[in-house]
């Protein structure tokens, strides 16, 4: 009995202590992966030498990140959402994003970077297209992927991953696919016939996880994936054999935003870490780390380190982007559709 | 007759038991115990708990497997022949019904196992059933039948398969005492009727002498004593069969002739008894029945009496210890607590374990 | 049931353990891999993913969450359940069959259900994202194991004692502290345990409820499995194995493990 | 039941004791459910979120939907096929386990039922390590040269069975051990003595009687597979849906809440509805014999 109490004493004892440490503390939802490791290595440690102020990271992909903000909206704990433009739509919609004060840069931000609302704003885009592993290809003697149809070619059976619909990545593709089949955001049809008929039968896996997908092409178990050049770039330099190719019917662009949530008692240092993040040095750390197109003007990037990245007011003016009113407002039944005929 | 087992060796045997041996690490269950059993007889295995009876029982139904020794069954070896193809009938202590089948399945289990054709099995059924007198029982699960009942549907179910040896573990004991009296009859009436040769293990003397032909002692892995019942009782030749089966007096004395004449001695009193006992000091025992008030004999005070119905039982402090002694309750109360009183015995009703001290 | 297992059942039993052990046995080996990636150690055995893990702030407070969030759940459901046992098992009165059926309905309740059920409602009514939201959720699910072991426990006491204990003069209360309440005590205690394990392993529940702030070690382990399979959710699946082996011993030598587990599950059909 | 105790006398004394429980049971147990039920009921959009209108649209919605007559058809068959693994595996061993001696049996009883003390997370991460296409099974397979590439067994229903029998497995095991314990350990001498073979008594003794016990394993571990959570969604990914990884996936990233609660709602009635269906069916089978 003394044995045991001894026991209990002690475990409660280090629990209690462990969690007296209390300090000020900003939450953050993003997506993991590559930017969740960025984000942590410097971007977070620069932030709390600024201000003092320490940051937890949630990460989760974006349609995750806004479920969990609408689950505790009453409650909100988290302070500061990154999503992709999609999701962020929705959740200024939801009236999840609380007023964002971007004073200092208003006017150093690209005007495609913001909201007509104002409650959040870009600060980093990327291309997405088609990353291949370099080797496999080079073994089998298959050229590099020049279009999108490569995802229809038999020879990928079986080793293709696409992203799901309720990823970002996943659902442009989708756009894309339609687009070049003579489709578009309003008519979608053409987009799930080739892919129910010629894509999902190659699909290995439909895998949303980035970071599930990083391990699939290390493991050897896929070839080809439909992916964004933050990703590519990031296990290219690990010295992986793989490389992103840009098809010629147009790669689709990525924003990521940034929000403040609505509290009744906002914190303050979540003004502050979204200022922090679009700053210009920022950018620049997020430009060279991860490809991220600046969208603060005055960010400034070396000819090589803009390699592959949309640099300066004459390419951003190219990159293409979607009418995310009407992709939201389909979303839903597309990802009805993508369920039934797609995955499963 | 000196030794009532003497009798068995004569005449052929049906089982024999020949040098059987249990042990289990250090501990010897049974020991090299040897013993005929005849055809039709019915056999009690008799000892306290812990005696090895009920291992001899489940050696000779195959549970056990002997650590040496012979079992023999109509000189067919046992020890080799697998419990299910020994053809023995088995009643358990806790009965081990079936309880998924009701008491005509489990009594037409051994008939189908054999493969008996369904017409002669119901048939067969049907009078074991009757036999232990459940016939409009046969349809009912065990958990639904009082022990009495289900001890019978135990019973049907081994005696079903017509078994050359019916063997009983302590069948009676988780009955309460009147349907246990009841069973009792019951069981050598129906032992009677089917002349099947039964073997019973019980630690209770009344129900090993009421039921059988023979009873089997044992202590300690030892046969102690075989004989009828009343011989065993009458002629016990250990103290401890004396002392097992009933109450019974042990005293010091001793055997002398005078004129001719055997007499033994317990302290200053003399009793004339039989004539084949040797002289010296002895140990004798007396059942509390053989012994009587009288008005000489030897002295003693009454120290206690129990009214037991029938009879009264008198607790007499005497110089040789205290003394049970019995006496039928014919309408005079015994003498009462304190007072003075003899007591008489028949010296023939003693019997004498070699020399006393 | 005393025959010897033959050499189908034993060979049978081998193919069995392998079964059950494998893949614990698999996580353990690769928790200990010096290479980046998902390998079993054959090039020796490293202890990086443990250091790794150590330094893992995310994982380290979610153990903390853990413990606490079992400790007081496991506790609070006693302090419930051991009144509410001895209302059931002592006294005769109107509802009670209802009270017992509802306490022990969450063993039948999957707890998904459960999970989307408190996700909003823990929201609505302010407790959304809190400890005591997370613990009173919590008790929920592991307070049918405490009443369950705790009226076991009633079940076998004489109930001769009560009235020996009055015969003597000893007032109720007493009664309950010195005669009742030591015998249930080993019930109340391997309840406890039972909860506090079930509590410390819930998942599917959890993973609705728990936010940025309190995230429980399995709700982190299986977030972040979903993202990625590294050896570092090996390592932490290593100490969890090795905590749960090191509880099984301390039962098994305190009570036994299989009457905890086995005699628990016997009392699901009195029940 | 004795009255000499005082505080029985009081009436209401087993309410006071018991008004912990209820309140607690009443607050966040049957309001949080009800408040789910009314959910299900809801209309949602990804503009204007959960709405209030009140029909039975989402269910007629899943009931006219072939997608999720699918889906609750595979989560059927995996905890159908869960179940009668954990019954070929589970019974037998059970058996095993009750005729072992000291110390084996102690031994192995940790063995068989330890793993109900590791997190399910924990042994499911081991599946998938031994599934995967780098997977132990896999390189076994390849080393021995009895397939040349890996063969696919992570996102299958095949593993996902697996897995959960190894989760669920342990239910079974107590459940059987727990009548085998019951049994009469004398009842298979008495078959043995009326002439019946090991075999046998095994077939007509021994497993009729372990089947109350397999009875109560099978509905507990069809439950539970039928409700699992975490095996699928880890080896099954995402294509291999069942109700339960739907329901999560409505809330968590669909955002369609009164859908998922529709579902999870039918998810719970399936569950209920087949473990008091199988129970009370059990109990009139068996109350003929066990009462």
């Amino acid at each position: 009995m003394k044995f045991k109490l001894a026991l209990l004493a002690s475990i409660a004892t280090g629990v209690f202590a462990a969690t007296a440490t209390a300090q000020e503390v900003l939450y953050v939802a993003g997506n993991g992966g590559s930017q969740e490791e960025l984000m942590r290595a410097e971007i977070f440690p620069a932030f709390q030498e600024a201000t003092g102020v320490e940051i937890v990271y949630v990460a989760g992909n974006s349609a995750n990140v806004l479920a969990r903000l609408l689950a505790q909206q009453n409650n909100q704990e988290i302070d500061v959402a990154m999503m992709n433009t999609g999701p962020m739509s929705q959740a200024i919609e939801l009236g999840i994003c609380g007023d964002l004060d971007i004073g200092a840069h208003e006017d150093n931000i690209y005007d495609y970077a913001k909201f007509s609302s104002g409650k959040a704003v870009g600060f980093g885009s990327v291309a997405l297209g088609l990353a291949y592993n370099t080797e496999t290809f080079a073994e089998n003697e298959w050229d590099a992927p020049t279009s999108w149809t490569e995802l229809q070619d038999e020879k990928h059976k079986g080793r293709i991953v696409f992203q799901p619909l309720n990823n970002t990545n996943g659902l442009l593709a989708l756009i894309k696919i339609a687009q070049i089949n003579g489709g578009g955001v309003d008519n979608m049809d053409p987009g799930f016939a080739v892919m129910e008929e010629n894509i999902a039968p190659n699909v290995l896996s439909f895998e949303p996880s980035s970071a599930r997908l990083a391990e699939m092409f290390q493991s050897g178990e896929v070839d080809l994936s439909v992916w964004s050049s933050t990703q590519v770039k990031v296990l290219a330099e690990t010295g992986f054999p793989i490389e992103l190719a840009y098809p010629q019917e147009g790669a689709m662009v990525i924003s990521n935003d940034v929000c403040a949530i609505a509290k009744d008692e906002p914190n303050p240092a979540a003004q502050e870490f979204i200022n922090f993040l679009i700053s210009p040095e920022i950018q620049e750390t997020l430009a060279k780390n991860l490809g991220f197109s600046p969208t603060n003007k005055l960010a400034e990037l070396t000819e090589e380190e803009a390699v592959g990245i949309p640099y300066g007011e004459e390419q951003v003016s190219l990159l293409e982007n979607v009418d995310w009113d009407v992709v939201n407002q389909n979303r839903e039944d597309w990802d009805r559709r993508w369920v039934r005929e797609i995955e499963r | 007759m000196t030794r009532s087992n003497a009798a068995t060796n004569t005449g052929h045997a049906y089982l024999e038991l020949a040098s059987l041996t249990k042990r289990y690490g250090q501990i010897t269950v049974v020991d090299s115990l040897t013993l005929d059993v005849r055809k039709g007889e019915f056999l009690s295995l008799l000892g306290p708990s812990g005696c090895g009876k009920t291992t001899t029982l489940q050696m000779i139904g195959g549970f056990v497997e002997p650590t040496s020794g012979n079992i023999r069954l109509q000189d067919r070896d046992l020890v080799r022949t697998p419990p299910s193809k020994r053809g023995l009938g088995m009643v358990f202590q806790s009965y081990a019904l079936f309880p998924h089948m009701t008491a005509a399945q489990n009594v037409a289990y051994g008939l189908e196992v054999r493969r008996v054709g369904r017409a002669e099995c119901e048939e067969r059924v049907a009078r074991a059933l009757d036999l232990v007198g459940l016939a409009k029982f046969g349809d009912r699960y065990p958990r639904r039948m009082s022990g009495g009942q289900q001890q019978r549907v135990a019973l049907a179910r081994a005696l079903v398969i017509e078994p050359s040896i019916l063997l009983l573990d302590e069948p009676l004991s988780n009955l309460d005492a009147s349907l246990r009296e009841e069973m009792q009859v019951e069981l050598r009436r129906i032992q009677q009727v089917t002349g099947t040769t039964t073997i019973l293990v019980t630690h209770d003397q009344n129900e090993a002498m009421a039921l059988s032909d023979r009873i089997v002692v044992m202590r300690a892995g030892q046969v102690e004593q075989i004989g009828r019942p009343e011989q065993v009782y009458e002629h016990p030749q250990t103290d401890f069969v004396a002392q097992f089966l009933g109450k019974t007096n042990l005293v010091s004395a001793s055997v002398r002739t005078v004129n001719g004449v055997k007499e033994i001695v317990i302290g200053d009193q003399s009793f004339a008894c039989d004539t084949a006992l040797p002289e010296g000091p002895v140990r004798i025992a007396i059942r509390p029945e053989k012994m009587r008030l009288a008005s000489s004999g030897i002295p003693g005070i009454v120290k206690n009496r129990v009214f037991q119905g029938t009879l009264w039982l008198l607790e007499i402090t005497s110089e040789h210890g205290t003394i049970l002694v019995q006496q039928p309750n014919v309408g005079t109360p015994p003498p009462r607590i304190g007072s003075a009183c003899h007591l008489d015995l028949d010296g023939r009703d003693i019997h004498t374990f070699g020399t006393g001290v | 049931m005393r025959g010897r297992n033959g050499f189908w059942a034993l060979a049978f039993h081998t193919l069995f353990v392998i079964f059950v052990l494998a893949p614990i046995a698999v996580v353990c080996l690769i928790a200990f891999t010096p290479e980046s990636y998902l390998a079993m150690p054959t090039n020796g055995f490293s202890l990086r993913w443990f250091e790794a893990l150590l330094d893992n702030r995310d994982f380290v407070t979610s153990f903390q969450t853990s413990l606490m969030l079992g400790l007081l759940s496991a506790s609070a459901a006693a302090l419930v359940a051991i009144p509410a046992s001895i209302a059931i098992v002592r006294y005769r009165f109107p509802g009670r069959l209802f009270l017992l059926t509802l306490c022990m309905s969450p063993l039948m309740i999957p707890s998904i259900v459960l999970g989307v059920a408190f996700l909003r409602y823990l929201s609505q009514i302010g407790l959304g994202s809190t400890m005591p939201g997370l613990i009173l959720s919590h008790v929920i699910i592991i307070l049918p194991f405490i009443l369950r072991t705790v009226m076991n426990s009633f079940g076998s006491l004489d109930p001769a004692l009560d009235n020996a204990a009055a015969s003597l003069g000893s007032s109720p209360w007493t009664t309950f502290r010195r005669v009742t309440f030591p015998l249930i005590v080993p019930g109340v205690v391997s309840g406890w345990i039972l909860a506090f394990i079930t509590s410390f392993d819930e998942v599917t529940m959890t993973i609705f409820i728990a936010s940025p702030g309190l995230t429980t070690l399995p709700v982190r382990l299986m977030l972040y499995i979903e993202d990625s399979i590294d050896p570092l959710v090996a390592a932490v699946s290593a100490v969890l194995i090795a905590l749960a082996v090191l509880t099984m011993l301390i039962i098994d030598r305190l009570f036994g493990l299989d009457k905890i587990l086995i005699g628990n599950i016997d009392s699901d059909k009195n029940s | 039941m004795s009255d000499t105790l005082d505080f029985r006398r009081i009436p209401w004394s087993p309410f006071l004791l018991a008004l912990p429980a209820v309140v607690v049971f009443f607050g966040f147990l049957l309001a949080p459910l009800l408040s789910t039920a009314i959910l299900s009921l809801q209309a949602f959009s990804l503009y204007t979120g959960i709405q209030n209108v009140y029909n039975l649209a989402n269910y007629i919605e899943i009931f006219s939907d072939n997608y999720f007559f699918e889906i609750f058809a595979r989560t059927a068959r995996i905890a159908v096929l869960t179940t009668v693994l954990a019954i070929v595996v589970g019974a037998p061993e059970a058996y095993i386990l009750m005729r072992m001696r000291a110390p084996w049996r102690g031994l192995f009883l940790l063995v068989a039922l330890g793993p109900l003390l590791i997190s399910v997370v924990s042994r499911t991460l081991g599946w998938a390590l031994l599934f995967g296409s780098n997977g132990l099974i896999n390189e076994t397979l390849m080393a021995l040269g009895l397939v040349e590439s890996p063969v696919a067994l992570m996102y299958t229903e095949f593993a996902v069975v697996i897995a959960l029998t190894h989760v669920l497995m342990p239910f079974m095991i107590i459940s059987v051990m727990v009548t085998l314990q019951r049994l009469n350990p004398q009842i298979e001498n008495a078959s043995l003595s009326l002439g019946a073979s090991g075999f046998t008594t095994l077939r007509r003794v021994v497993i009729p009687q372990m089947v109350p016990g397999i009875l109560a394993g099978s509905i507990i571990v069809f439950a539970m597979a039928a409700s699992a959570f975490a095996t699928p969604q880890i080896i099954g990914g995402r294509r291999l849906k069942v109700i339960a990884t739907l329901v999560y996936d409505e809330f968590l990233y669909s955002l369609n809440w009164p859908l998922g609660a529709a579902l999870a709602m039918l998810l719970f009635a399936a569950v209920i509805g087949v473990t008091v269906g199988c129970n009370a069916l059990a109990e009139r089978y068996f109350a003929r014999i066990y009462r």
